[in-house]
């Protein structure tokens, strides 16, 4: 099944399955900060096998891991202080490398609504359930910065199912019309829950989809940090420079199940996956770490007691904050309450069970 | 007779059509391999292969759009938009054309397809999983909307929608998907659209709702049971309603209350009231009381039992024009 | 003071609003070199340039969803729909996203934005340009929906929609933009969103409207005027609505006409009658009367005069209610 | 500034400017079907100068002119009998290349609803005033014969401004993925009412946005039938066939206001217009039947005699006839008049005017 995904023989790649390298580090990443791309991903596949667990105990709602798209983690820290980032729902690990407190993101998922009442230093917009819906946020974002003349840049993520939908190609075609700093990032998944990459669309690739809109498209290795880093840094580059948008295709692999709902067993083959599984971006980094002396087994099982530490603190955190009140569903509509809301809330109080 | 729950039968609907019509084809994102992410449509790609069952690229607006264009040219389509929060991009084809291809071509084109669409909170699910938008349909001259709220209405309606000439929107209330088993004749039945159904009868108060909150509507009249006499009528279609019917309930109980689970403002239950008030003010022992969403937007799980209308909310408000 | 007239008005609250606030940009199809289909952004290219009066790509749900990034990142986009007929794609951006992220967020994140759209029948123009879909944009929580009616409200509410801190939808009256002229201040003033105003103060009956309907309605009371006192409400904003005014007004008079041009089913008026109902059902004379379009599409211009309200429709309203 | 349009170097042309042809006639093409494409390009253009004239006196409403774009008949010329066509609102060549009656069709742009009760031997649908929505109609409609196993394909129509849409990038998607036998023809017209071609996309050509969904992009002149008749037909061939989609770019120019609500002087240049009215697309033919003699300066004169009393035939016979009546704003809501509208259609003969 695997065969049917296709790739352009031009998909960029820096460190292959073994760990070995088929190119140049990018300039920008010394050792350590390879070691935090490590240990954010690992925090990142922490967070998720403990999200997993608590769904099944019901103490989360509906999750949708991450689990083997953590390269993400490394175009997030293609990102300066003040650029901005717009997620879709599955970008975990890059929320982690901007430093969303993993409580917070937590609260999120177990529904509640201060779970994306964004801290002040961050510059992202919240998880955003409707799919591609995000794309058009994101330009305007970027455009506000470009109008502003500010220097900063915007990352935009989406899946592979998202290329499909009316928002996705509008803001691609304002991007290219208006020449925003942005930067989009196809984690290109292979699946949109059950359907297949290859039935989303009848093109080859979805990095040549940037084509209709007269800037670059880049497929690239996305369980290899090295090379997404150099592609996301490459085009953040290009978008402060006013040089104009880039659509990257992270080509990466959903290794499990589409959400705690779903059971991907149904409808796609398992050895797909083991294929998948042995391109897994962790181990692949932890081979090259290894063998670069960059990390022993010790330290690396440290790394991961270390995150999975801080993932159980956090949750004890979030499951020890006091609950929000019922009137909250009133207040943030808008800046002042208006009259007939204030009546509702007191409707509110006088039935309430 | 098979005891069924509403997925399974809207599933047995989908299948008896598609056996009966080579025409009917049904259309979404996973409802083929996957079998739907609510199983309403498990076992139909099996059945009927690829060519009917079609796994769909992620574009509701494409859902709706091609589907209007199938329907023109000799199939019935009946599209999953996969949840209620996801059907606004739908919305520009509805009215634009679906509504008004008959119209536009005077009577030349038609759009007889379906649009299903799981709907209604109360499931814990995520933001855009839990919405009530049937208003946004019901205000659009040209379509039906049809809301069913037990097995046994959704199979027979469903039909009815798939052989309608004309579009339809069908709401499917997803907390009762798996909530409610209903026995449910196994032949193929047509329930009339348009036509709204007297759940119980009762002499001191109408109530009136449809879909997801029939069952909250039953358990509150169930706690007062003892104590009024309580009328339920489940309008089963939204757009166009069956006005007759609760018109002729509230003129016999002189009080009635309207349950709805959407936002209040401009919701279906203010037309009801509407009517009430146009028809038969002066049959009214007490001004008719909504218990509906608040003017929110549906939130996050941890707080939904708050908005989303309960039987005590219901109960309070018979209670208000009881005592009027 | 100038006389002006409702496009005019706009124009200079756009105009004014932009020399004022650098953040303030105008966006949409023609709005540049063209200066607007309808004139209304005449001039603005010339004086603040490319960079902040943008001809976009032909996209309507783009127009609205960059709107909302523009806003969330410290801009202050004044969109514009070019008709009503074309403002359907932009639903899914407005209640998935303008109207809940600050909701979403917690307050952290804001969308003050303000999408124009011309709206209103009785132009003899083409298909798609003469909807009225103002209920759609009322039934959604979190948006504020403002149609001014007169070339003085039209200015000072634009103001105020630029200024306000939250997402509006400011629906222009299409038919009105150059059929009525007033004095205007010159200077910047802001008339405060979310109030009705009195039009005219009478007894006997309270005729509510809002936008295109009012110039309809003061000639069908202009034509009783000998025969009845009649006080007119003109809404002003739909979102939220100012329920005070009105409930008093129909508190004194006992009776009450809402008079729009949507259609009838889920449209505002069904709204103002359910309050009515609820807050001083027992202060009624009569049933509120409904005048409004018809539940059909809106017809093609050589029908369109049997559609929309007419003073003579209004007219026989009053007479209804008044002779209860 | 026509230089600023962008035509990629492959743009498919056989008769050029001057009359010369630089390439083979399409073997389709008879030398009667040559002159019948030519008088319906003629009569089309007599249609539409009828029409401004109307609506000038008021006895029209808003109308949408073909000015400079009549080679669209060629393309209809290369359907068969029950393939289809999917217009948008600027086709009125197409329409009576189809053999649409004149009458009727100018019932429409009367406001009359009349006018798009499409005659039941015409395959099909109304004039689309929302742009780029009708491209998924004609996607379904396809896809509809092709789940029939029937051999029939479809023709869509839309314009450059159509392509930013979201609907345009659905339903090309759409068509791609499900391999349906439709044509995709935009009219580049070069303007969306003022905006120019360059600022509504900053892809070179429109062709290649065919690319992004997997099938080909052609670039034709859109002022020269042949060539237009050749790429439609080989499309038409090629999706009749079972092999897919194509995206036509029809290079052609609006040389009239975008509407009669329009003044294009606002925003464009008139030497553009001047460069362009030596394209223009009959003018063209002419010379190139003269040169042939298949046509004299006589014939010439009564084929637009013939085409203008044709038209005015037209005017006459739609403006005799009966009007609609009030109550046809309720029927064909539904195939049923439901109770609630049954009630307003009472109510409106209590208090019509
Ligand atoms: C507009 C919309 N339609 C449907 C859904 C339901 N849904 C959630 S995720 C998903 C698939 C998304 O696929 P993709 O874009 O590839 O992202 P992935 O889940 O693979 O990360 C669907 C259909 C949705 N969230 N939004
Ligand atoms: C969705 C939508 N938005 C706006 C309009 C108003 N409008 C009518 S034609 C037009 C420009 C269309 O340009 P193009 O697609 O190039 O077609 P052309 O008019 O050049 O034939 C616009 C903006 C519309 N009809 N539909
Ligand atoms: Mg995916
Ligand atoms: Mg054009």
């Amino acid at each position: 099944m695997s065969k049917k995904v296709s790739t352009s023989s031009k998909m960029i790649q820096i460190l292959d399955e073994n760990g070995e390298l088929h190119g140049e580090i990018p300039k920008e990443l010394n050792n350590e900060q390879i070691k935090k791309i490590y240990e954010t991903m690992i925090l990142t596949r922490a967070f998720d096998q403990t999200a997993l667990a608590l769904q099944r105990e019901g103490r989360m709602l509906t999750y949708a891991s991450t689990f083997g798209q953590e390269a993400q983690v490394a175009a997030a820290f293609a990102l300066e202080k003040d650029d901005w980032f717009v997620p879709s729902f599955r970008e975990h690990g890059v929320f982690f490398a901007r430093g969303y407190p993993i409580s917070q993101y937590m609260l999120y998922w177990v529904g509640d609504g201060r779970g994306m009442q964004i801290p002040k230093d961050i510059n992202c917009t919240p998880i955003s359930v409707p799919v591609s819906t995000q794309i058009l946020h994101g330009v305007g974002i970027a455009w506000a910065m470009k109008l502003q003349k500010k220097k900063n840049v915007v990352e935009i993520f989406f899946g592979d199912g998202a290329t499909s939908k009316g928002d996705f190609h509008e803001g691609l075609n304002w991007a290219g019309v208006f020449k925003v700093p942005c930067v989009f990032i196809c984690q290109n998944n292979q699946w949109a829950i059950s359907v297949p990459r290859s039935k989303q669309t009848a093109s080859e690739t979805i990095a040549q989809k940037a084509n209709a809109y007269g800037f670059e498209g880049v497929q690239v290795d996305g369980n290899d940090v090295f090379a997404l880093y150099k592609v996301v840094k490459d085009a953040i580059d290009k978008a402060r420079s006013d040089k104009g948008p880039t659509l990257i295709e992270m080509f990466t692999y959903r290794l499990s199940d589409h959400t705690t709902a779903d059971d991907a067993k149904k409808y796609r083959d398992e050895k797909e996956v083991e294929v998948w599984k042995k391109k897994d971006p962790i181990d692949r980094l932890k081979k090259f770490l290894l063998k670069k002396k960059l990390l022993t087994e010790d330290e690396n099982k440290k790394i991961w007691e270390q995150a999975q530490a801080t993932v159980d603190a956090a949750v004890k955190e979030e499951e020890s904050m006091s609950p929000m009140k019922s009137e909250d569903i009133f207040t943030n509509m808008y800046a002042e309450i208006p009259e007939n809301l204030k009546e509702q809330i007191e409707e509110a109080k006088r039935v309430s069970p | 007779m098979s005891v069924l729950n509403l997925a399974q039968a809207i599933n047995q609907a989908l299948m008896q059509e598609m056996e009966k019509d080579e025409s009917v084809i049904v259309l979404g994102e996973d409802v083929g391999t996957d079998g739907g992410v609510f199983r309403v449509t498990e076992g139909l790609w099996k059945k009927f292969g690829g060519e009917r069952v079609i796994d769909t690229p992620l574009a509701e607006s494409a859902i709706c759009g091609v589907s209007i264009g199938l329907a023109i040219n000799g199939m019935k389509p009946v599209g999953e938009i996969q949840f209620d929060g996801f059907s606004l991009p739908c919305i520009d084809q509805l009215y634009s054309h679906a509504a008004r291809m008959r119209n536009r071509t005077r009577g030349r084109l038609t759009v007889p397809m379906v649009l299903r669409i799981p709907y209604s909170g109360g499931t814990r699910a995520l933001e855009h999983h839990s919405e009530s938008p049937e208003t946004l349909f019901v205000h659009i001259p040209g379509l039906k909307v049809v809301v069913p709220s037990t097995p046994y209405n959704a199979k027979g309606l469903l039909i009815s929608s798939i052989r309608d000439p004309d579009p339809v929107i069908f709401m499917e209330p997803k907390r009762v998907y798996h909530a409610i088993k209903e026995e449910v004749p196994n032949e193929s039945y047509e329930l009339q659209i348009g036509k709204a159904r007297i759940i119980q009868e009762g002499t001191d108060v109408t109530v009136i709702t449809w879909g997801a909150m029939l069952k909250v509507v039953r358990e509150a009249v169930e706690q007062l049971s003892e104590k009024y006499s309580v009328e339920i009528v489940d309008m089963q279609t939204l757009s166009p309603m069956d006005e007759e019917t609760f018109i002729k309930s509230v003129q016999k109980t002189g009080r009635a209350v309207v349950v709805q689970e959407a936002p209040k403002t401009c919701g279906v239950a203010a037309e009801i009231v509407s009517r009430v008030n146009e028809k038969i003010l002066t049959s009214l022992e007490a001004p008719v009381q909504r218990v509906t969403g608040w003017d929110t937007t549906m939130p996050l799980p941890k707080l939904e039992e708050y908005y989303l209308p309960n039987p005590n909310r219901i109960g309070k408000a018979i209670e208000t024009v009881m005592n009027f």
